[in-house]
């Protein structure tokens, strides 16, 4: 078991608290650099795919985990960035300037759309979002001139300083742009959760009232909650757009919003391991099913591999409704009182509930 | 001019009454203290002060400023800090983030400083982590500073609360009923931690407690409340005499022992 | 005349978007859980009563198998507390959200699996004939509908009004801890209210599938219920009808007089515009908390 | 004689977080018992071990010589147990008067649960007076009242209160205890009591504990208890004021 | 070595929706694929190669089509794509299959955009629905001397292709375009979109909805007594349960498909064999789209066999343009030929006791009528 001693509060503000730590995050980001010479061009395009996820599942983390605000919507936000992101760069900007640009955009949107939902909470506030991103589908339809209506848009090709971005000529450009999005969205998360927006987010979801004693302006707290988680989603959906090659009206419908929903869940609610282990769980295990299914000789019976998703999902509540990554957690802890730890350490003692229809 | 005061306050619900027209004044130093039977209004009195009730007509002053005029979260910025008679902590969050989150109202940097955690930002965290260990210090919590507000115990949490409203450096501090659920020992923990932030902090305290031997220890000057109005006001034992008071909330009863165990806790 | 038309007509489609809804307040009002697979419930309930009424499957008569549908349904409904949910007592709602979003998942594959993905006509009696007052027709499924929705809504909202049972529901949402500190069997009450919405559930999907054609991808009008049982305040049986109604009475008359391209955006924009003016709905069950 | 209430060696965690380590004690009938501690103590855990509310990790909890732990709480109460739970935990929209039915939710003798309300009424004026509003709205003491009169709804064997006095004016606190004196009394009514109020409740107790960091300590009659010189010092607060004077200066007060 | 061959095998891929909205369209016709594969298998395979078709599922959702596709393409090397389900998912990967020189055979779908211009080694089964439409109309107010055209749709890219062909066959034929109204796939009453259109005097109303809403849509309009209008579906419309209604809701009923009904021609030789088969391997009824997955599969194993033992990819291609012949079972003529379309035929029927009655049959390119025997 490791100790951390302390010797300034600087310790607890720093990125990793200890050299193990850091040296651990360092050895993981060595080993993603070099995934593009380790596997192959598919397993690349999966890793791509849950990156992506990862990045949207990063803003609504900050939303549902940080804040605790639940969206149903996000889809519509990832649909804004896809969008924005194209037109910026049918305006003549660099691939980079637009993409960027498209996240501020999209924030912008966000916290603007977030006024009129302040008052909202819980389920209310998921059916609103949930609302939005039904009516994106439709919106984007009426707003044919700037989104090509049905018939969408085809991925413009993607320079970045003179490296085409290709994804079937070279999908190791397309990784390392997905990996390099995801790094800067979990740097900015993380440095927010050590400022004082990251705690008055915590605060906005625990108690609005005593954050408003506090001096927190649980409105704009919300806003901004609400910009910035857009941002990223929108920044994944640019990439979540431009990775499929094609996109219109129907591509970001609010099915995705709802799986976004269970990878942060289901990763872990409020951590951003959670973001990234929920992404594997989404993106990843249908493919892996398949996989595992066409190895034991096709069976016949269509949507077997969704049922088998289903299945799954449920078990991983069950097995753990505080996700995978409070799991590790407590695997952890485990590991590291050994040989300590008690056998049933982590039998859930019995909890209860009350109402959240008090405000 | 006083620093806090209230002027023919009055707020209903629906067919209660629960405060009626309601003047007061806590000067700038006062211990002052509200009393009252259950249901009087005191907590309704501070939720009118912390803007989350409007009054239906009165005016209520700190400092030259109407709050009245303010949002329930501008109310901290003018430093004033409140403390909630059942408790309202962030109860996933460590005693620590609990305790800089009542920094709030002194943060400074910006959010773009914020998302890259810019040398400003770390300067501030440091400062606000200083100003908080020493309420840490001085509340004695340094074994629960990491610790999940959720498995506290009850008394921990109330010690909790003052200790975020300190944090947030108020110049007036309302307190709901800071003793209840603490033991005598406790208690007098709490009356001395009162006297110092009174004293060696400067702030201004109004309470709200039943317990009057505490009250008659810190205070020094009690308003009784019934049915939202005012029954008597002076000094501790001036309202402790009260027939009204002595009637309507501490009581003569048959088992006087108990009072006077009560009376001899602090 | 026309308006009337709609009206009539709205109403009995808003009916079923509030009978679904009705599934959804349940559930919400006794356990605090939103059920993403109400919908799917609904669907599942509709084919069970295919397969025992219509003839390539069981062939038996409508009367005598709309007890047995329910009584499969309230028994599943059951079933589905005791086998999954209760695993998550005390746990976090969002967790049971997601939970109840996979388990329509697997619904939708079982029922593909037993009825296959092609649409089914329910050999209901009441698909056929129409009934004409003045002017104005409706279906017979319509009529059925909206006495049925009017029955169930006033029957479960005195239900919970008034029995011991009802009353105790209510606690257990409220504050689980106290409502065992008071003797009330939490779980049994839980699991009891999972029963009668898939009971509920049952009784939709019937009248759904004698209004028209049925498939597995059915469950999803739970999304629009669902809109409808928050416009009425979640958690309030009367809201969750009047949610529905407002639903569907703004369908037809948002088809007849709004613009084409922007007349399918109705439900929803005013879905928007109802919770931007009144956050918690028309019947609120949201209070702010007294500290 | 054999006990009402029997714990023995009871171990209880949160997670990892032992907060019961190995308590025994006993109720008897008609008794009335407090357990004194500081806070963190794990008084409200003993409690709730015991009311089902949480599992028990180790040790045996008996009622009428039947073992009753780890079962699930409802089957808890309908055996006679209530508790009165610290920190109110009414039903927060529910109004005044469907919480007191609740409260007797395990009785199905309409006259007499009548007759317990108007009861319950009459101790407490201010709930008839309010029969109608929604709990959550209440004063804190109002709600603590509410509380207690609906643990008196169901008609106990016994009565585990948690803290009742708490937010209660000087006078009502009285007043309860008045009330608990005479259940006790004249209808036999067993209680276990937690209190912070040290001094009324070892004066209406016949049995004290004293629990420290999980354990029991201390144990012995009410009276002896009550004279006991640690007893006097830390709970009754009749340490003398001088030693503390005016600095901050506190005696350690663990028993180990 | 061509991708996806081997001396024992051919692997086949397909992209599908086995658990979304289009589950109804994607299952039987991946089973009545399944069925012509495993029959071939069992006959020792194409010149001693076994089919495998493996089948992914992307619940009509984009990004996993773009995993599906990924998996079959990059993984499995597929030899080439049958039957992709979905307009948008289709024509989001036409650049990956074409960089991978995968065929890709009878996607289900008849969007226009489907069949690009050249069409590369895109292979569709029949008429799109731009014509399906085109033709309808045509016929209608040939047989009826209707002459008011109007259109509900879904606005999906398959809903505004068919108001699209709906508009411009009006103006072609010197019509009037009366209105139009647009639904939401979860919309569930039509008493005020039928009215609308009764008001504007439609006597054609062209259909882009769902079934069951479609079926509705025709039942509303009776039950309002509205009678002097015909109802226009496309080939996604042409589904025997539409038919099948209890109490005849939808007679009347019209829908221009590129292949005949199968239950209407039960009694014939192969619709009878086809749905005695299905039904003995799945017991469930055999229906219209699985007879497309059926027949697609044919021909794909057709051209396979005419490619030879040394199969290419150009020679399957070659194989593909060189189909010529009249299938029994879809009751139509199929050539591929240049343009890659395989049934240029357009069938126009109409619902009467339970069935889909064929009543004509149109030339696609020059929109004539043939004559039926
Ligand atoms: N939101 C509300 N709706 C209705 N009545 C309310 C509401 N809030 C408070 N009341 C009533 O107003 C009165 C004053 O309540 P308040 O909480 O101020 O009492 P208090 O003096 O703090 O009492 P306690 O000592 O018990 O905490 C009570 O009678 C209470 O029932
Ligand atoms: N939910 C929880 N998770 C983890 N630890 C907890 C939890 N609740 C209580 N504890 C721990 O269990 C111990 C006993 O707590 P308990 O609430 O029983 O004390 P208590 O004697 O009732 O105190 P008080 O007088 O303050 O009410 C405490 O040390 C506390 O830290
Ligand atoms: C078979 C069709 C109904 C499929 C749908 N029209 C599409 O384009 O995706
Ligand atoms: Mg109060
Ligand atoms: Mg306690």
């Amino acid at each position: 078991m490791r100790f951390h001693f302390k010797t300034s509060y600087d310790h607890d503000i720093r990125l990793f608290p200890d050299w193990w730590n850091f040296s651990l995050y360092a050895a993981l980001l060595l080993v993603l650099l070099a995934l593009p010479w380790v596997i192959d061009s598919f397993y690349l395009g999966e890793m791509t795919n849950v990156l992506i996820w990862a990045v949207a599942g990063l803003g609504l983390m900050l939303l549902t985990g940080q804040t605790g605000q639940v969206s149903l919507g996000h889809s519509a936000f990832m649909a804004m960035g896809a969008y924005s992101c194209v037109n910026f760069m049918e305006l003549g900007l660099p691939f980079l300037a637009a993409f960027l640009l498209a996240g501020v955009f999209t924030g912008i949107i966000g916290g603007i759309i977030a006024i009129p939902a302040l008052r909202l909470h819980g389920v209310y506030l998921a059916i609103f979002t949930l609302a939005l991103s039904i009516l994106m589908d439709d919106l984007i339809v009426i707003l044919s001139p700037w989104t090509g209506g049905v018939n969408g848009y085809f991925a413009p090709e993607i320079w970045i300083f003179g490296i085409e971005i290709n994804r079937w000529a070279a999908p190791e450009t397309w990784y390392y742009l997905a990996l390099g999005t995801a790094l800067m969205v979990t740097f900015f998360y993380r440095n927010l959760l050590r400022s004082p927006l990251g705690r008055s987010f915590a605060a906005v979801r625990d108690s609005e009232i005593s954050a408003q004693a506090m001096g927190v302006d649980v409105a704009r707290t919300k806003t901004l909650a609400f910009g910035l988680s857009c941002a990223f989603a929108g920044l994944g959906g640019a990439l979540m757009g431009l990775f499929a090659g094609a996109f219109n009206n129907e591509t970001f419908n609010f099915l995705i919003s709802i799986q976004l929903l269970m990878a942060i869940i289901i990763g872990g609610l409020g951590f951003i391991h959670g973001a990234f282990l929920g992404a594997i769980v989404i993106a990843f295990l249908p493919q892996f099913l398949s996989i595992v299914t066409d190895q034991l000789g096709s069976t016949s019976i269509p949507g077997l591999e969704t049922g088998v998703f289903g299945m799954i999902l449920i078990a991983f509540i069950l097995f753990e409704p505080m996700g995978l990554y409070g799991r590790w957690l407590k695997m952890r802890t485990w590991l590291q009182l050994f040989p300590f730890a008690r056998r049933d350490m982590f039998r859930r003692q019995k909890s209860y509930l009350k109402t959240e229809r008090l405000r | 001019m006083s620093l806090l005061s209230l002027d023919g306050v009055t707020l209903k619900f629906g067919g209660v009454t629960a405060v009626n027209n309601l003047s007061m004044a806590v000067e700038e130093g006062q211990v002052f203290a509200l009393v009252g039977p259950n249901g009087a209004g005191k907590s309704t009195v501070f939720n009118m002060i912390s803007r989350f009730y409007r009054p239906v007509s009165g005016s209520i002053t700190f400092d030259g400023h109407n709050l009245l005029n303010h949002k329930a979260h501008e109310i901290a910025n003018f430093g004033i800090a409140r403390t909630f008679q059942n408790i309202e902590l962030f109860e996933m969050a460590t005693v620590l983030q609990n305790l800089l989150v009542g920094r709030h109202r002194h943060r400074r940097s910006t959010l773009v400083e914020q998302m890259l955690f810019a040398g400003r930002v770390r300067q501030e965290e440091r400062e606000h982590r200083h100003a908080v260990e020493e309420v840490i210090d001085f509340l004695d919590l340094q074994p629960y500073r990491d610790t999940r507000i959720a498995g506290l115990p009850y008394g921990v949490r109330k010690v909790v609360e003052l200790a975020r409203a300190l944090s947030t450096k108020p110049r007036l501090l309302l307190l709901d009923e800071p003793a209840s659920g603490l033991s005598v020992e406790e208690t007098q923990d709490m009356r001395w931690w009162i006297d110092d932030i009174r004293r060696q902090m400067g702030i201004t305290v109004l309470m709200v407690e039943h317990d009057m031997g505490l009250v008659s220890k810190v205070c020094d000057r009690v308003l009784a409340l019934a049915d939202g109005a005012k029954l008597a006001e002076g000094t501790p034992a001036e309202v402790q005499a009260h027939p009204a008071v002595i009637e309507a909330y501490l009581g003569t009863s048959a088992i006087s022992k108990t009072a006077n165990a009560a009376g001899v806790r602090v | 005349m026309d308006v009337l038309q709609l009206l009539l007509s709205g109403l009995a489609n808003g009916c079923v978007y509030g009978l679904v809804a009705l599934g959804f307040v349940l559930i919400y009002k006794a356990t605090e859980a939103v059920n993403f697979a109400q919908g799917d419930l609904m669907m599942l309930g509709a084919f069970v009563m295919v397969g025992l009424v219509n003839p390539q499957y069981m062939g038996l008569n409508f009367w005598l198998a709309v007890p047995l549908a329910l009584l499969i349904m309230g028994a599943l409904g059951y079933l589905l507390d005791i086998a999954i949910l209760r695993f998550m007592f005390g746990q976090s709602q969002t967790a049971v959200v997601i939970l109840t979003i996979a388990l329509g998942f697997v619904i939708r594959f079982v029922a593909g699996v037993i009825w296959g993905h092609e649409p089914q006509n329910l050999h209901s009696p009441l698909a056929l004939g129409d009934v004409r007052m003045g002017g104005v027709v409706l279906s017979m499924a319509d009529i059925a509908v909206i006495v049925v929705t009017l029955a169930m809504t006033l029957g479960l909202w005195q239900f919970f009004q008034r029995t011991k049972l009802g009353l105790a529901m209510q606690a257990a949402s409220q504050n689980q801890m106290a409502a065992y500190y008071m003797g009330i069997p939490v779980k049994r009450v839980q699991g009891a209210v999972w029963a009668l919405a898939g009971v509920v559930a049952c009784v939709a999907g019937i009248l759904y599938a004698s209004k028209g054609t049925l498939a597995i991808s059915a469950g999803f009008i739970g999304i629009k219920a669902f809109a409808a049982a928050v416009i009425g305040g979640f958690g309030s049986l009367p809201g969750a009808l009047m949610g529905g109604l407002i639903v569907g009475i703004i369908e037809p008359f948002a088809a007849r007089y709004f613009p084409a391209g922007y007349s399918q955006i109705a439900p929803y924009a005013l879905l928007i515009l109802v919770l931007v003016f009144r956050p918690h709905g028309l019947f609120a069950q949201v209070r702010v908390k007294k500290v | 004689m054999s006990a009402l209430l029997e714990v023995r060696n009871l171990e209880t965690f949160y997670g990892p977080i032992m907060a019961i380590r190995g308590v025994s004690l006993e109720v008897h009938k008609g008794q009335v018992v407090t357990v004194l501690g500081a806070n963190g103590a794990g008084k409200t855990t003993l409690l709730k071990t015991i009311s089902g509310i949480m599992d028990p990790e180790k040790g045996q909890i008996l009622f009428e010589g039947e073992e009753i732990q780890g079962r699930e709480p409802h089957q808890v109460v309908r055996r006679g147990i209530v508790q009165v739970p610290e920190g109110r935990e009414v039903f927060p929209l529910l109004t005044v008067e469907e919480n007191l039915a609740l409260g007797a939710y395990t009785r199905h003798d309409k006259a007499e649960i009548a007759r317990d309300r108007d009861m319950v009424f009459s101790y407490f004026p201010i709930l008839a007076e309010r029969r109608g509003q929604e709990a959550g709205t209440m004063s804190g003491g109002q709600q603590q009242m509410l509380a207690i009169g609906r643990g008196l709804m169901l008609r106990p064997k016994i009565m585990l209160l948690d803290e009742p006095s708490l937010g209660l004016s000087p006078l009502l606190t009285q007043e309860i205890f008045t009330i608990l004196r005479r259940l006790n009394q004249d209808e036999g009514v067993t209680m276990m009591l937690v209190e912070q109020n040290a001094a009324v409740a070892l004066d209406l107790a016949d049995q004290g504990y004293v629990m420290e960091l999980g354990r029991i300590v201390m144990s012995d009659t009410a009276e002896k208890l009550a004279a006991s010189e640690d007893i006097r010092s830390f709970y009754l607060g009749h340490a003398n004021e001088g030693a503390r004077g005016e600095r901050r200066w506190k005696k350690r007060k663990t028993w180990r | 070595q061509t991708r996806g061959v081997t001396d024992t095998e051919i692997l086949i891929g397909g992209a599908h929706d086995l658990s979304g909205v289009f589950a109804a369209v994607s299952t039987p016709a991946v089973n009545g694929a399944n069925l012509y594969i495993d029959m071939v298998n069992e006959n020792g395979g194409v010149h001693g190669r076994m089919i495998r078709y493996i089948v992914e599922d992307h619940g009509y959702q984009l990004p996993r089509a773009t995993q599906a596709y990924n998996k079959l393409i990059e993984r499995d090397g597929v030899f080439a794509m049958l039957l992709n389900l979905g307009t948008p998912h289709n024509l989001a990967h036409y650049p990956l299959m074409e960089r991978r020189g995968v065929p890709n055979l009878n996607p289900l779908t008849a969007a226009r955009a489907v069949l690009p211009d050249p069409p590369g080694m895109n292979f569709t089964g029949f008429s799109s629905y731009y014509d399906q439409i085109q033709a309808g109309i045509e016929y209608l107010h040939n047989t009826t001397g209707a002459t008011t055209v109007c259109s509900m749709y879904l606005p999906t890219d398959f809903g505004e292709e068919i108001a699209l062909a709906s508009h411009e066959a009006a103006e072609r034929l010197g019509l009037t375009f009366g209105e139009e109204t647009t639904h939401r796939p979860d919309e569930e009453d039509f008493v005020g979109a039928v009215s609308r259109l009764r008001d504007a005097g439609c006597q054609i109303v062209t259909q882009a909805l769902g079934v069951r809403q479609g079926i509705t849509v025709v039942g509303t309009a009776k039950r309002l007594g509205w009678t002097d209008v015909s109802f226009l579906t496309s080939s996604a419309g042409f589904l025997e349960p539409v038919a099948m209604v209890p109490g005849g809701v939808t007679d009347g009923l019209y829908a221009s498909a590129g292949w005949q009904d199968l239950r209407a021609r039960a009694d014939e030789e192969a619709p009878a064999a086809f749905i005695a088969a299905y039904e003995a391997r799945y017991s469930q009824p055999a229906s219209g789209f699985a007879m497309l997955g059926y027949t697609a599969a044919e021909q794909m194993v057709m051209a396979l066999e005419a490619a030879g033992p040394d199969l290419t990819t150009e020679g399957f291609v070659a194989a593909m343009e060189a189909l010529d012949y009249d299938d029994p079972l879809l009751g139509t003529h199929i050539n591929f030929g240049a343009g890659h379309q395989g049934a240029n035929n357009i069938f126009i029927s109409q619902v009467g006791e339970g069935h889909w009655n064929t009543l004509a049959e149109i030339d696609g390119d020059t929109m004539q009528e043939v004559p039926m025997e």
